[in-house]
């Protein structure tokens, strides 16, 4: 624990104080994966926590995620409050069944009587320059599959208490963490009150046009708004943290207001989430669209290699570009 | 002590022997098909006559649910029935032999172990009829909801076990599976955690023969008991229709797990008389003289005959079992018939444990819908 | 074969016809699945085929999703064009690893060295009051993967070419079978040649609105412009065929047209492909539009019991009711 | 004839002993680290002087072409890099074992493999210059695309094999894999296709005793080899280090499967004696005294004595290996340093066979994307 209850934090710090706040606040929340132990995970996002919570409660497990999420289940049955912990966003398929047809699934088909309170954290997205299936944006495959939530933190502030609140939550939650803003700093303040976790977050107010970005694309689009700054352009920047179910007021309201839409996430924009938001917004706020909702993301290939990898991210400018194709219309 | 594997493959795959029969040291089996009580060196069974009599009870009360499902399904008042028809030993020798501390997770097709369980057999059949995915609580009879996608619950289990390690629980969990799941990934997962974790679970593979059409040889080349050695624990084949061995066998599989000795994996060797479930057809893949032979090894026959021939049951008893089945019988078809369809709006309920606005919005969508009809109806 | 080029069949005796054609023209076509063989499949598309091809070229696997897409990417390494059946839609999850991170990519991967032109064949979709897991609508997945093809057939003519084009694709195909229609007849026409495997078909022409769906939804469609053509409306009803890429132009051409646009699929809503649609048809169709497009389909609920699924499902009201909605903007 | 497992699991878990040490008759061993040449009562090796000079040479090219990559690294030349140090003998052996009808489906670490497969060491940097994922021919070269998801590669080298079957080839397959990967499901699926279709496979199991962080206990209770039981066909461990054994098993492997005798796993015992790759801090989780351990079963110093003592190799001889290190190592470091970035629209190139509208129509978009840089700075 923080000695101060505020203190600047890295991002990958304060979800390992949320994730310490949450053990020693629930003597059933265990941590799973692979070298999370010992090691404190690739990325030390549970580094002490076994040697503090001991080997029952941060477990490292073979290596097969399939399993991990298999027997996190039979925990959860028993009554823990598993946190499994997929090393890189590339190894979460091996899991995928037992994600979408049992996490997502049981308390439907036991009519509620068995919960599945499992928190299963992510570490996606590119940029650091990694090998193939460490970049991957694999959040449309969750958000699509009925009976999981979806959330996705962008700073340390949101990190420490959306980890708590996940773990507490009684639906299967699939966390997933921006892995290139872990070492991104702020000042966590672990006494002051949570935003709810299902709620957006407009984290920058304008009128131009509105960005609705999650993870690790909110400080990119904030970074954009800010050299819109020089062009005029008073962007207003919405982290929808929650992707599933998804804070539609907040959305509608901007939308409502700038009348143009610009969705940025990294996944291959093909059948992906952004799509959803598009297509709700276009819907929902019909007749205020002045331009229709547009999307910058990943391209329709797999994650290239790093050294074109900036490329196939958005950045900077092509969410500008975006912004005056928009405002053009 | 459980029976080890024998070492049938040392001399390596070239010289590999086809699957062993049922047969031989390695096959527990306290009761023969003919009924007459068999010693086995590693495993034995205090057990009364009025203990045998409520065996046959079950198996007979069992084999009549499913009868009496398979004839709901025929008549059109289930859309499928999974049929157990042969497995009847298998399943409540393992069924009984789980106490209220443990907890077991099912196939589709373990009817037999629900009942031993407690679970009302009208309550299964809402999942077949169409009306539930499960209405039991789990946690209520210790007895998990069916799994459908093959190999996945014996995962659950062993994390069950690894659960009951670390709250100081005292029982065991089950996992039941066939022998076509022993092929999947998750199984084999399942093993390695048990193992390396030395969980309190007793992996129960009802090697039915058969994986809808492909025959045993699709999933292995030795017997599948063998399997546990490459994960390093015990392995025992058990005699699936001998409700004596299977019960002696799955009593010792726990009382190790419980006692902290870690997994075991129990084959029990056993056929599947029926079709895989009312939609199969198994005159495309199999001969029917396979059948035959296993009607000699009956599960039920052979209790009868043992009860018949040492005069434990006479014909009132048997009579008694009988009119209990077709009571049994009645209160299934009739309680099948009574299950009400669910509402519509039941479509959203329990998606989430805390709701969602989404599912909110959905559930308010359809409602003004339906209601939109209900108007026309009303003004016509 | 069928003795005369044309003859009446069901959409599943047209697969079986299509695979029989396909494995007598390459030799190194190869079936592979649970319960192919002897059985011929529990729908028997495969029926008859491993009495005359042999146990080596219909082959029944061990029990395993993952083993059979596995080990197909291996024949195919060695030159082999394996055709793999997954049982039921809700089966293909524990192959969802080896799928969109080995077969999606190992083109990719291998700069164009390495092809792999597997063909998995899914029977998919609700509606035939089945228990659990067997009535899914899977494709946003398999269409958000990139590297994947994805189609769909919705009568027996298509189905029969279609599996050919598919299985002749150098790129893996994820075939989706609609399984209520599997008894829908058509009269085939095994000589006629067939419209390229990317290409949408506007199965009714109309005016007044456009329905844009797939697989087993088509049916529903055309009747659905049936019965609304008792009000007066002239719909136009376009069969996607293929899922990714999509036949933009098509689309496109007709929302210019009607000026209205519905999406109809099983699969819930949320996230899904037909969010995809309904985003670019908004994006493209900007100033032609004359209201949102409207997604008639699943619930964002797992797939229900059957007692209940025709309430899940989009039916003839839901979609006429749509089209209401849509004319009344 | 493949040494067959030892009971040791016999007497059930509640006995187990811990995972055996890497002594004793299961233990493939033809050349002690101390460089002394010794028999195998299953295992022997016909091998002249010239070809384990050659042998040694291999070691050392690889050792350098490691040590080159990672000095690399370190400069920031590369993003990361798996580095191999430790595992020479068992790579090499391998690779020396596989001729041009057999295939190699790798994991990606098999550096030494890609090696003897004549793979340049230079193209493999380019998957860890993020310039490429995987720049050579895997037809050409009988050796797979490195595989980064653990253990998928395991069921293509199946597949594989049964391809061999199908069309009537000379080799096999031989899948790579480490012991953290033993424990994934598709590890276990290709064991039973493997199994099951007898089809010419090799499992070849680098257990160098570390899954990342976690020791080898987190994924099995017994020794590896021994899992080969649980799927009936034979499984070795054979001492890693010795490049001499690991030739030796590995292609009484392959030959077994080559004539139909079906798969075999192979355990090579060795060590990963540098970090998992150059983004890991294994002082975090190991002793250091371990390393000092294995640093004595060096595989490459043992050859380096045997050639020493027996006067195969003088002083020339390794001078001339030393040079040749050095010559691979400029050329892999000056290819490193050349290998050119790619064109961001090659972003697009090959993830179809047969192309895609949506593709063409992307490409397009970030064409003209990029254009609007370069007629902006052309106005600048
Ligand atoms: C993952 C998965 N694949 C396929 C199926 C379809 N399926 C249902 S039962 C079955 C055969 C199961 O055989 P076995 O494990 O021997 O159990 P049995 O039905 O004989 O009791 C198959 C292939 C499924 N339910 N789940
Ligand atoms: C499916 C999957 N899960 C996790 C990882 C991350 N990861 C990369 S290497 C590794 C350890 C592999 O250990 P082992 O199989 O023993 O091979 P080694 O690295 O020791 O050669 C892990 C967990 C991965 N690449 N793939
Ligand atoms: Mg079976
Ligand atoms: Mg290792």
């Amino acid at each position: 624990m923080p000695t101060h209850p505020t203190s600047t934090m890295t991002l990958g710090k304060a979800l390992n104080e949320g994730l310490r706040k949450a053990m020693e606040n629930d003597p059933k929340v265990l941590i799973m994966g692979e070298d999370v132990g010992r090691l404190g995970g690739v990325f030390r996002v549970t580094d002490g926590l076994q040697k503090d919570f001991g080997e029952d409660r941060v477990i490292d497990t073979p290596l097969a995620e399939s399993g991990i999420i298999g027997t996190a289940i039979g925990l959860a049955i028993r009554g823990f409050r598993p946190v499994c912990e997929i090393q890189f966003d590339g190894f979460v398929f091996p899991a995928f069944d037992q994600i979408v047809s049992q996490v997502a699934r049981l308390h439907y088909r036991s009519a509620g009587n068995v919960k599945v309170p499992i928190t299963i954290r992510i570490p996606y997205g590119g940029g650091i320059g990694a090998v193939e299936h460490h970049s991957e944006s694999p959040e449309a495959y969750f958000a699509h599959a009925a009976g999981l939530k979806v959330v996705t933190c962008s700073n340390a502030v949101d990190a420490y208490s959306m980890i708590q609140q996940a773990i507490a939550c009684d639906d299967p939650v699939i966390f997933f963490e921006p892995k290139r803003r872990y070492w991104d700093k702020a000042e966590v303040d672990t006494t002051a009150s949570a935003d709810p976790l299902w709620s957006a977050n407009v984290v920058r107010e304008g009128i131009t046009a509105t960005l609705i970005t999650y993870g690790p694309s909110v400080r990119t689009c904030v970074e954009a708004a800010a050299a819109a700054e020089v062009d005029g352009h008073d962007l207003e920047v919405i982290d929808l943290r929650a992707l599933s179910p998804i804070d539609w007021d907040a959305v509608f309201a901007s939308v409502g207001k700038t009348e143009h839409a610009i969705v940025v996430s990294e996944a291959p924009v093909f059948a992906s989430l952004a799509g959803e938001i598009a297509a709700r917004i276009s819907e929902k706020c019909f007749y205020s669209l002045e331009a229709p909702v547009l999307r910058v993301g990943g391209y329709s290939t797999p994650y290239p290699t790093s050294r074109i990898e900036e490329d196939f991210l958005p950045d900077l400018d092509r969410i500008l570009d975006a912004v005056d194709r928009s405002l053009a219309y | 002590m459980p029976a080890q594997a024998s070492n049938a493959t040392d001399a390596g795959p070239d010289v590999l022997p086809p699957i062993q029969p049922s047969e031989g040291p390695d096959f527990v089996q306290l009761l023969t098909p003919e009924g007459e009580r068999v010693e086995h060196p590693d495993y034995s069974l205090d057990i009364t006559d009025d203990e045998i009599r409520d065996l046959y009870r079950d198996l007979v009360l069992v084999r009549r649910i499913d009868s009496e499902a398979t004839a709901l399904q025929r008549q059109g008042e289930l859309g499928l029935w999974a049929n157990l028809l042969g497995q009847e030993a298998a399943q409540v020798g393992a069924g009984r032999s789980l106490t209220d501390a443990d907890f077991a997770f099912p196939t589709y097709r373990e009817h037999g172990v629900a009942y031993c369980k407690g679970v009302d057999p009208v309550t299964l059949l809402g999942l077949f009829r169409g009306t539930s995915q499960g209405g039991w609580d789990p946690q209520e009879h210790g007895f998990g909801l069916y799994t459908i996608v093959i190999g996945s619950q014996t995962l659950h289990a062993t994390g069950y076990a690894m659960g009951i390690q670390r709250d100081g629980g005292q029982g065991a969990a089950m996992a039941f599976f066939g022998d076509g799941a022993s092929s999947q990934g998750d199984v084999n997962e399942a093993f390695v955690w048990a193992s390396v974790f030395n969980a309190p679970v007793v992996f129960f593979c009802q090697n039915n023969q058969w994986a809808i059409s492909e025959p045993l040889e699709r999933q292995t080349r030795i017997p599948l008991y063998q399997r546990a050695r490459g994960f390093g624990f015990p392995g025992v084949r058990v005699d699936g229709n001998d409700v004596l061995a299977v019960l002696a066998v799955t009593r010792e599989a726990l009382a190790r797990a419980r006692e902290g000795s870690g997994p075991m994996l129990i084959e029990a060797y056993t056929y599947r008389m029926g079709a895989h479930t009312t939609s199969d057809d198994p005159t495309r893949y199999r001969l029917a003289a396979e059948l035959e032979t296993w009607k000699l090894k009956d599960p039920i026959e052979r209790v009868k005959a043992y009860l018949s021939r040492s005069g434990a049951g006479d014909a009132d008893f048997f009579a008694s079992v009988d009119q209990a089945a077709d009571d049994l019988a009645a209160h299934v078809r009739a309680g099948c018939l009574a299950l009400p369809d669910p509402d519509p709006l039941s479509l959203f309920d329990n998606v989430y444990a805390e709701g969602s606005p989404l599912l909110d919005e959905e559930r308010e969508q359809m409602a003004s819908y339906l209601a939109s009809f209900a108007d026309t109806e009303a003004v016509h």
